[in-house]
């Protein structure tokens, strides 16, 4: 059978969605896996939802969208709703921590608070590479690629500090224990 | 801040009447933080509320773009159009119904760039139409593309080199089609862009206010001023008060009333003399 | 009353009688008589004649003005339809009534400017991006043409969405004597029975449209030509925007029996059947009624309503009358007859086109030949 | 006695920092978490609206005291 | 080289090593990337980008440059697409090679401007007036749109006339890791083997189009959307206007079978045939696939020529396979559906739509519903 | 007349250069007895004699309208476009091959009208294109219907009461959108319409000439002057010689040339500048 | 059997051609037949050719244009060559006598030079109205129409002196002998 | 002696009169026929050209005597 990995991020514009499955797609092609990506953006393009949607399978590709997320990625809980085709049982939805008081718990069990932004705040002063440690933490949760790839896929995007900054953060993401 | 259940209260708002031209339930709106836009809209119904207008007397007109959002947030007869296709629609309804205050407000692609023809020949016609330009020199709403009137030089998403070509002047523009009221003003002084729309407003032709606005999210971000309180800045900077859109001062850019002939007859009620006929 | 008339003119006396308070258009030949008459007509029925800038601004004019409660059309031939067809979609999508008269003549392009050509019905059908809903009705004669103009006004109005005539330059600059019958006059506009809260202008009322509130009334709705709920208001959530275009694409079906049109000639025991609109359908009767003379088993049907077409009824006919073969004279490449066949999916008759495009009819002598030995 | 106050409609308030810029009294200031204008010091309103003139979101509504002068 | 690309990014590429020099357009959701993308490349290849001040602008100046030897294309979405209609006979009439690249959204009108459809279809074949010659091909994936962006930028110089690719949102938007094979170049103008004064630019050679004169080379022929003899002067001698637009709309009847591609997959014993374009196509492979790996018998076409339309090819295929039935899966209400219905005129397969438009690509669920309950 | 064959003629055409400029077999033209777009291309074609010009360094551009069919009979590579497109088709030409001389010959519907977009931004980016407008204050190939610059009150045969509208004025529009040459001639001056438009061609830039011109047959036959001689006596008397389209004279039209800017970079020369970057 | 007259009138632009051919129908309207007028222009409509067709018939007229002329009225003879398959050898071809060194021979043998306008010249002092001489020779030609129905016709479109020169030229073709 | 002669290709000209208007010497008539310009006193002509640069129809040629001065 053929591995498929779907993936599906959630935020406001800004928060960085679109490239977190960017950079998620080029470290999976570097395994070479097929990978596409979509991206759903609102009629206007800020300040609404973005969402992106990532699937990654070592054989070809067709539906081009997420089926059933294996991954859901919440920075907003506003998109959630939406969502709601595109998980099961099976779904394991990390949320940022943000998230706790919007009720998420009516869309499945495997569902994980997560720091991301209070981590790239506190610990690399930039909350703005939150969507890094998401990146991170969802490729621990996937266990497909190794953090030689994910530094690779870095590496095309980003030079000098800049690559540095993401690089921590997606490790913060990877070495995550749960807490 | 006021707390409506104290009893010592007896605070009222100041300006609470504009609100029965916002549609609320709509807010908040689709623009980004810092988009002039709100601005603008802000100061149009501060009019619509000192001229004591009537919602349902008020048909407010827009295209496609941030700027032609505006027409879902404003309590009033409201059109959204297509791209550069405002004017001839308010230009129908006007025609139509002589008795309606006809607003349209134009983003700088869509007043002067798809919508140029429609604009020179609404100027030319003198139709009773309070034409709005919301210049933030920028296609806003499809991701900060060049626009007419954009400066020669600046950056956008299609002139990675800076943009080549020489800017559209909205006015000169108005003035060259014989708009019989011509302004320019911008955002970092919003009461003054109140003044002049409301004498757009009450102006009885084809008014062209052009109100330089900021993109923070594109045209500021890509030339440098990604804070909306730079591009604010810039403006008060950038421009001075003149007679015409031809003053020159320290490559400046003109403002305020640049035209107000109140004696060209507007459209929607000469043609009625040939009903008398 | 029986008088000579252009067809162009009767076009706009059509209009006139059924109760067109404005046009906006641009002159192009061989529809500008419309506009010259109208532009001496209107004043004096209290009604408006704009000269635009272009076409574009012409059909925008009109969208506004019908907005504002004035009846209002637009007519044109070839490149104004060409240029006005975004907004034709959205005068669609903001269910607003317009009519667009469509003069043809032989295109592509500039083509012939002042001869005739029937090749933009397939335009006048799919001609904006997106699908939507229309209505496009074509005369063959000056009689009718004052008919289906009034027809289309009617319809627009109705239905709230575009109409469009598709005459062409025979039709429209022939003179013939006519005999007008009763117009059919456009509804009027009334208030909703709902106070301004409670309107919805884009709910369905009985399935059907609801009507446009007249301005200055206390309606402060919001038109708009993205995608939106019953309120007007633009949205994209899935499910509300199945609604609007699956109510768009099915309130023109739901009138389908009315708004269908045809006419059959000569039908029973026909071997051939000729299947001919516009100009041509009017010729391609001369040629049947002559050989039907001559003892020649053939029938006709001249469509009015091109869109929606009448594929039912034009299988039941099939059905019933099986006929050998099917003969579509049209002055483009086949248009029309795309559609019959598609009509016919499952039926295993041929259907032979005749097509000539040169700037005249095509003579009857090639439609006889066609029957006879085609 | 303050003659004036303020509020801002945090629903509305999109942080763009233009009160702050104009309000000749330091009335506004952005808060931590999300950066939104928080009237800290509205007892220093003096009326002059221009907060209310240039907020684009519609956030600010200044208040008069009912028989006060302006 | 495997390299992520964005499918609207993979057309600007594809053109760029075409051998495209100019591009004209205005920008529009979900094109805008194309036109981004070229802004930042041609200036690189001696090429030119220009943003005009509306499409018609834009399509007109794609004629001017490809007329004074630049190949040259534009891109845009359905709004856009609509208004380029005019131009686009004109360059079918004048013979000027130019290429459209519509990025379908959801309409019609504005509709849901960054989401998608595939409504645009027929509007493709048949949005300006009148017959004309036009190839519309459609991709599926980045890739795809990568070759099929070079094909018509190839078929257009060598026939002389619009050619469309009809992209839609997903595929221009998607990202996707693709390995480009080697690009297709556009034909170089050549100067023509008769001397100016022999020259006849709508004369054929070998049945084909004349070759198109650079300028400055002592060519001074006219140019004309009207009616035109083979010289290139107007004309409205009825045998020179057939001739001129039977040769139009035979040249590219006359390549049909080296325009017309499309992709089978799993047809054999398939008692369900699948036929989908566009994005849809991708998605219904994805249905069939994992079908027939339940031991479904099911099978699909993936047309990439939209027009010329594969009909008799389609019939063939039928009649070899016979189906019990046809599946269409499609954003829209039906179009291409219609030309399925109509190439299969006298099969008695029921051919069923799965039509759905609210933004999204139809679910996988929707056509495995209709293939196997439908 | 010269008998050729006279031995004792030894008589030369003054002009005969300019015929290498027609394409002869195409005439008798189209145009009515006394059409002015005839006497105009006589002095377009005069000029291109005078400068020396090639046939094929010149391309030659027009839409549609009795005016669209001058690009028939010049011997130039000419394209015949659709109406109101002649310009932004120029500009296409013009950017992939700035050294050809782009000249485009538009009607006052073709050009102010339907192409009003076109023609405004054309000069917006100063695209090197000489754009000659035939004004003949109507749409003459239609028929006779009212154009934008039809004078107010005017009859056409869409203001049978009169042309309710005012009229658009094609120099301050060129000159308000940005335009780098702008003059306006008449045809009852034959020689200064030429002198005029020589200036037009040689300028490096975009170049508008307004050429005011008879349309016996409809404007004339419309408003009393049913004969080309009385237009012509109409125009000698109803223009002056003036500095600005401004410039006012007891009602009458400013003739001149108002414009002549040398500094502004031409747009297809400034964006090779990218290639070498 | 149905009773049709197709009369077929070619000229230059300006030669009343298309006024010749309405009132030609106008006057068979009156006795109660069905008539159909087309006219064909040339891209340019001026100078260029202008031809009118006639069809009156006292049943439906369906083809709208001539098939086979019973009249061919000729100011010019550069539209003959184009009309010819519009003749037959019934056809009676009416030419200006200006034609006479055009080789009209050749389109048939009922072929009459009418001098239409030199009569309206010299008797009417206005050539303009030759065209309404040429029309008095075609209902004679016919034969259906009484003088008082083309009268009728004509007064509903001019009015005094006008009319009076109309009706004057009329008379004129109508009571011509031949000559 | 003339310096100059002037012909009219009476295959273009379209009686228009404009010659008639603006020749300074009275040089064109219209022919009574079809009102085409005849140049009934070509000996007249001075050679300005004012007929050839308006003539709308390129009818005229205006020649000069080689070697003669203008
Ligand atoms: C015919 C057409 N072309 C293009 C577009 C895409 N489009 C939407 S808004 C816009 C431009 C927006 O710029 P502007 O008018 O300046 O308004 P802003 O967003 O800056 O307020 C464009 C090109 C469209 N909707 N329709
Ligand atoms: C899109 C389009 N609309 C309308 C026409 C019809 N048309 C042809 S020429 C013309 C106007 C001619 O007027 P103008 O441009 O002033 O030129 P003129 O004939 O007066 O020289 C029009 C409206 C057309 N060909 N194409
Ligand atoms: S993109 Fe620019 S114009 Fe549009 S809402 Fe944002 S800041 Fe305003
Ligand atoms: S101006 Fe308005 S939106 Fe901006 S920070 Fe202040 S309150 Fe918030
Ligand atoms: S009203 Fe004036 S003083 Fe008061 S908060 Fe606003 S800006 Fe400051
Ligand atoms: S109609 Fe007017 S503009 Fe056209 S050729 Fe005749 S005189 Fe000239
Ligand atoms: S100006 Fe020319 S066309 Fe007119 S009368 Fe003289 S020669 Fe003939
Ligand atoms: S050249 Fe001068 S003088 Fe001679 S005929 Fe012509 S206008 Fe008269
Ligand atoms: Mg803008
Ligand atoms: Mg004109």
């Amino acid at each position: 059978m053929a591995m498929r990995r779907e993936v599906y991020i959630v935020g406001s514009g800004g928060q960085g969605v679109v490239l977190m499955g960017a950079l998620l797609a080029e470290a999976y092609a570097l395994k070479n896996w097929n990978v596409v990506q979509t991206v759903v953006y609102d009629a206007a393009q800020r300040g609404g939802l973005a969402r992106a949607e990532v699937v990654m399978s070592d054989s070809e590709i067709y539906y081009p969208k997420v089926r059933k997320a294996d991954v859901i990625v919440a920075f907003a809980a506003d998109a959630l709703p939406g969502a709601r085709p595109k998980m099961d049982e099976h779904t394991v939805i990390l949320a940022d921590e943000s998230l706790k008081d919007k009720n998420l718990e009516q869309y499945g069990t495997k569902l994980l608070f997560v720091p991301f932004e209070r981590w790239a705040k506190e610990e690399l002063h930039s909350s703005r590479v939150m969507n890094m440690v998401a990146l991170g933490r969802v490729l621990k949760t996937l266990g497909d690629v190794s953090i030689d790839e994910v530094e690779q896929a870095l590496k095309e995007r980003f030079k000098g500090d800049l690559f540095k900054l993401n690089m921590a953060a997606v490790k913060i993401g990877l070495e995550a224990s749960e807490f | 801040m006021v707390n409506e259940n104290d009893a010592e209260a007896s605070f009222v708002p100041m300006s609470s009447a504009p609100d029965k031209w916002l549609r609320k339930e709509h807010l908040p709106h689709i623009w980004c933080p810092g988009c002039g836009i709100g601005t603008i809209l802000r100061q149009v119904i501060e009019q619509f509320t000192k001229l004591g207008w009537k919602n349902d007397d008020v048909v407010f007109v827009t295209g496609i773009g941030c700027t032609g959002r505006a027409s879902g947030y404003v309590n009033a007869q409201t059109l959204h159009t297509i791209h550069g296709r405002a004017l001839p629609t308010a230009t129908g309804i006007k025609m139509a119904r002589p008795d309606m205050h006809v607003v349209a407000m134009l983003g700088d692609g869509d007043g002067v760039g798809i919508g140029g023809n429609h604009f020179i020949h609404a100027a030319k016609r003198n139709i009773g139409v309070t034409a709005i330009v919301v210049n933030n020199r920028i296609y806003g709403m499809t991701g900060g593309q060049v626009s007419p009137t954009t400066p020669q030089g600046s950056k956008s998403t299609t002139t990675p080199y800076g943009n080549v070509e020489p800017s559209m002047d909205v006015c000169k523009l108005a003035l060259g089609a014989g708009a019989t009221f011509v302004a320019r003003v911008h955002t970092a002084n919003p009461v003054y862009v109140g003044q002049i729309i409301g004498r757009a407003l009450q102006h009885d032709g084809f008014a062209v206010v052009e109100v330089l606005s900021q993109c923070p999210t594109y045209f500021g971000r890509f030339n440098g001023m990604p804070d909306p309180v730079q591009m604010l800045q810039w403006f008060k900077e950038n421009t001075f008060m003149a007679k015409s859109p031809e003053d020159e001062k320290e490559g400046k850019i003109p403002i305020g009333v640049f035209k107000d002939d109140k004696t060209t007859p507007e459209l929607s009620k000469s043609y009625r003399n040939l009903w008398e006929a | 009353m029986n008088r000579i008339v252009m067809g162009d003119v009767a076009c706009a006396m059509g209009a006139i009688d059924a109760g067109l308070r404005f046009y906006a258009g641009y002159p192009i030949t061989p529809s500008s008589e419309i506009a010259e008459t109208l532009s001496e007509m209107l004043p004096k029925h209290q009604g408006i004649y704009l000269q635009m800038e272009d076409e574009i601004g012409s059909i925008m004019a009109v969208i506004g003005a019908s907005y504002a409660g004035f009846p209002a059309m637009t007519a044109t031939s070839g490149p104004g339809f060409s240029l006005m067809q975004e907004a034709i979609g959205y005068a669609a999508m903001a269910e607003i009534p317009i009519t667009i008269v469509n003069v043809m003549r032989a295109g592509p392009s500039t083509g012939l400017a002042t001869q005739i050509g029937e090749g933009d019905l397939m335009q006048a059908i799919w001609g904006t991006h997106g699908d939507h809903p229309v209505a496009v009705f074509s005369p063959g004669n000056v009689r009718e043409f004052y008919i289906y103009t009034q027809k289309a006004l009617y319809w627009a109005e109705k239905l709230r969405m575009p109409t469009i005539v598709l005459a062409d330059e025979v039709v429209g600059h022939m003179r013939q004597n006519v005999d007008f019958p009763e117009p059919i006059v456009i509804p009027e506009r009334t208030l909703p029975n709902v106070p301004p809260e409670k309107y919805l202008p884009y709910a369905t009322e009985n399935g059907d449209v609801m009507p446009l509130p007249p301005l200055g009334k206390g309606y402060t709705w919001h038109v708009t030509g993205s995608a939106h709920t019953e309120n007007g208001f633009p949205t994209i959530r899935p499910d509300k925007v199945k609604e609007l275009l699956d109510r768009l694409n099915t309130k023109v079906q739901r009138h389908r029996n009315e708004l269908i049109e045809y006419e059959t000639f000569m039908l029973e025991d026909a071997e051939t059947l000729v299947i001919s609109f516009a100009s041509m359908g009017r010729v391609s009767k001369g040629v049947v009624s002559e050989l039907r003379e001559q003892g020649y088993k053939v029938g006709l049907i001249r469509p009015f309503t091109m869109w929606p077409f009448f594929k039912d009824e034009l299988s039941n006919i099939v059905s019933n009358v099986h006929p050998k073969k099917i003969v579509v004279p049209e002055i483009n490449y086949g248009q029309l007859r795309l559609l019959v066949e598609w009509a016919l999916k499952g039926f295993d008759i041929p259907v032979i086109g005749v097509n000539l495009v040169n700037g005249d009819l095509i003579p009857p002598e090639m439609i006889e030949e066609a029957i006879l030995h085609g | 006695m303050n003659k004036f106050d303020v509020s801002v409609d945090t629903r509305l308030c999109k942080a763009c920092g233009l009160c702050v810029l104009v309000c000749p009294k330091k009335v506004f200031e952005l808060r931590d978490e999300d950066g939104k204008s928080v009237p800290v010091n509205a007892l220093a309103c003096i009326g002059c609206t221009q907060c209310y003139q240039i907020c684009p979101d519609f956030a600010i509504t200044v208040y008069k005291k009912e028989g006060a002068l302006a």
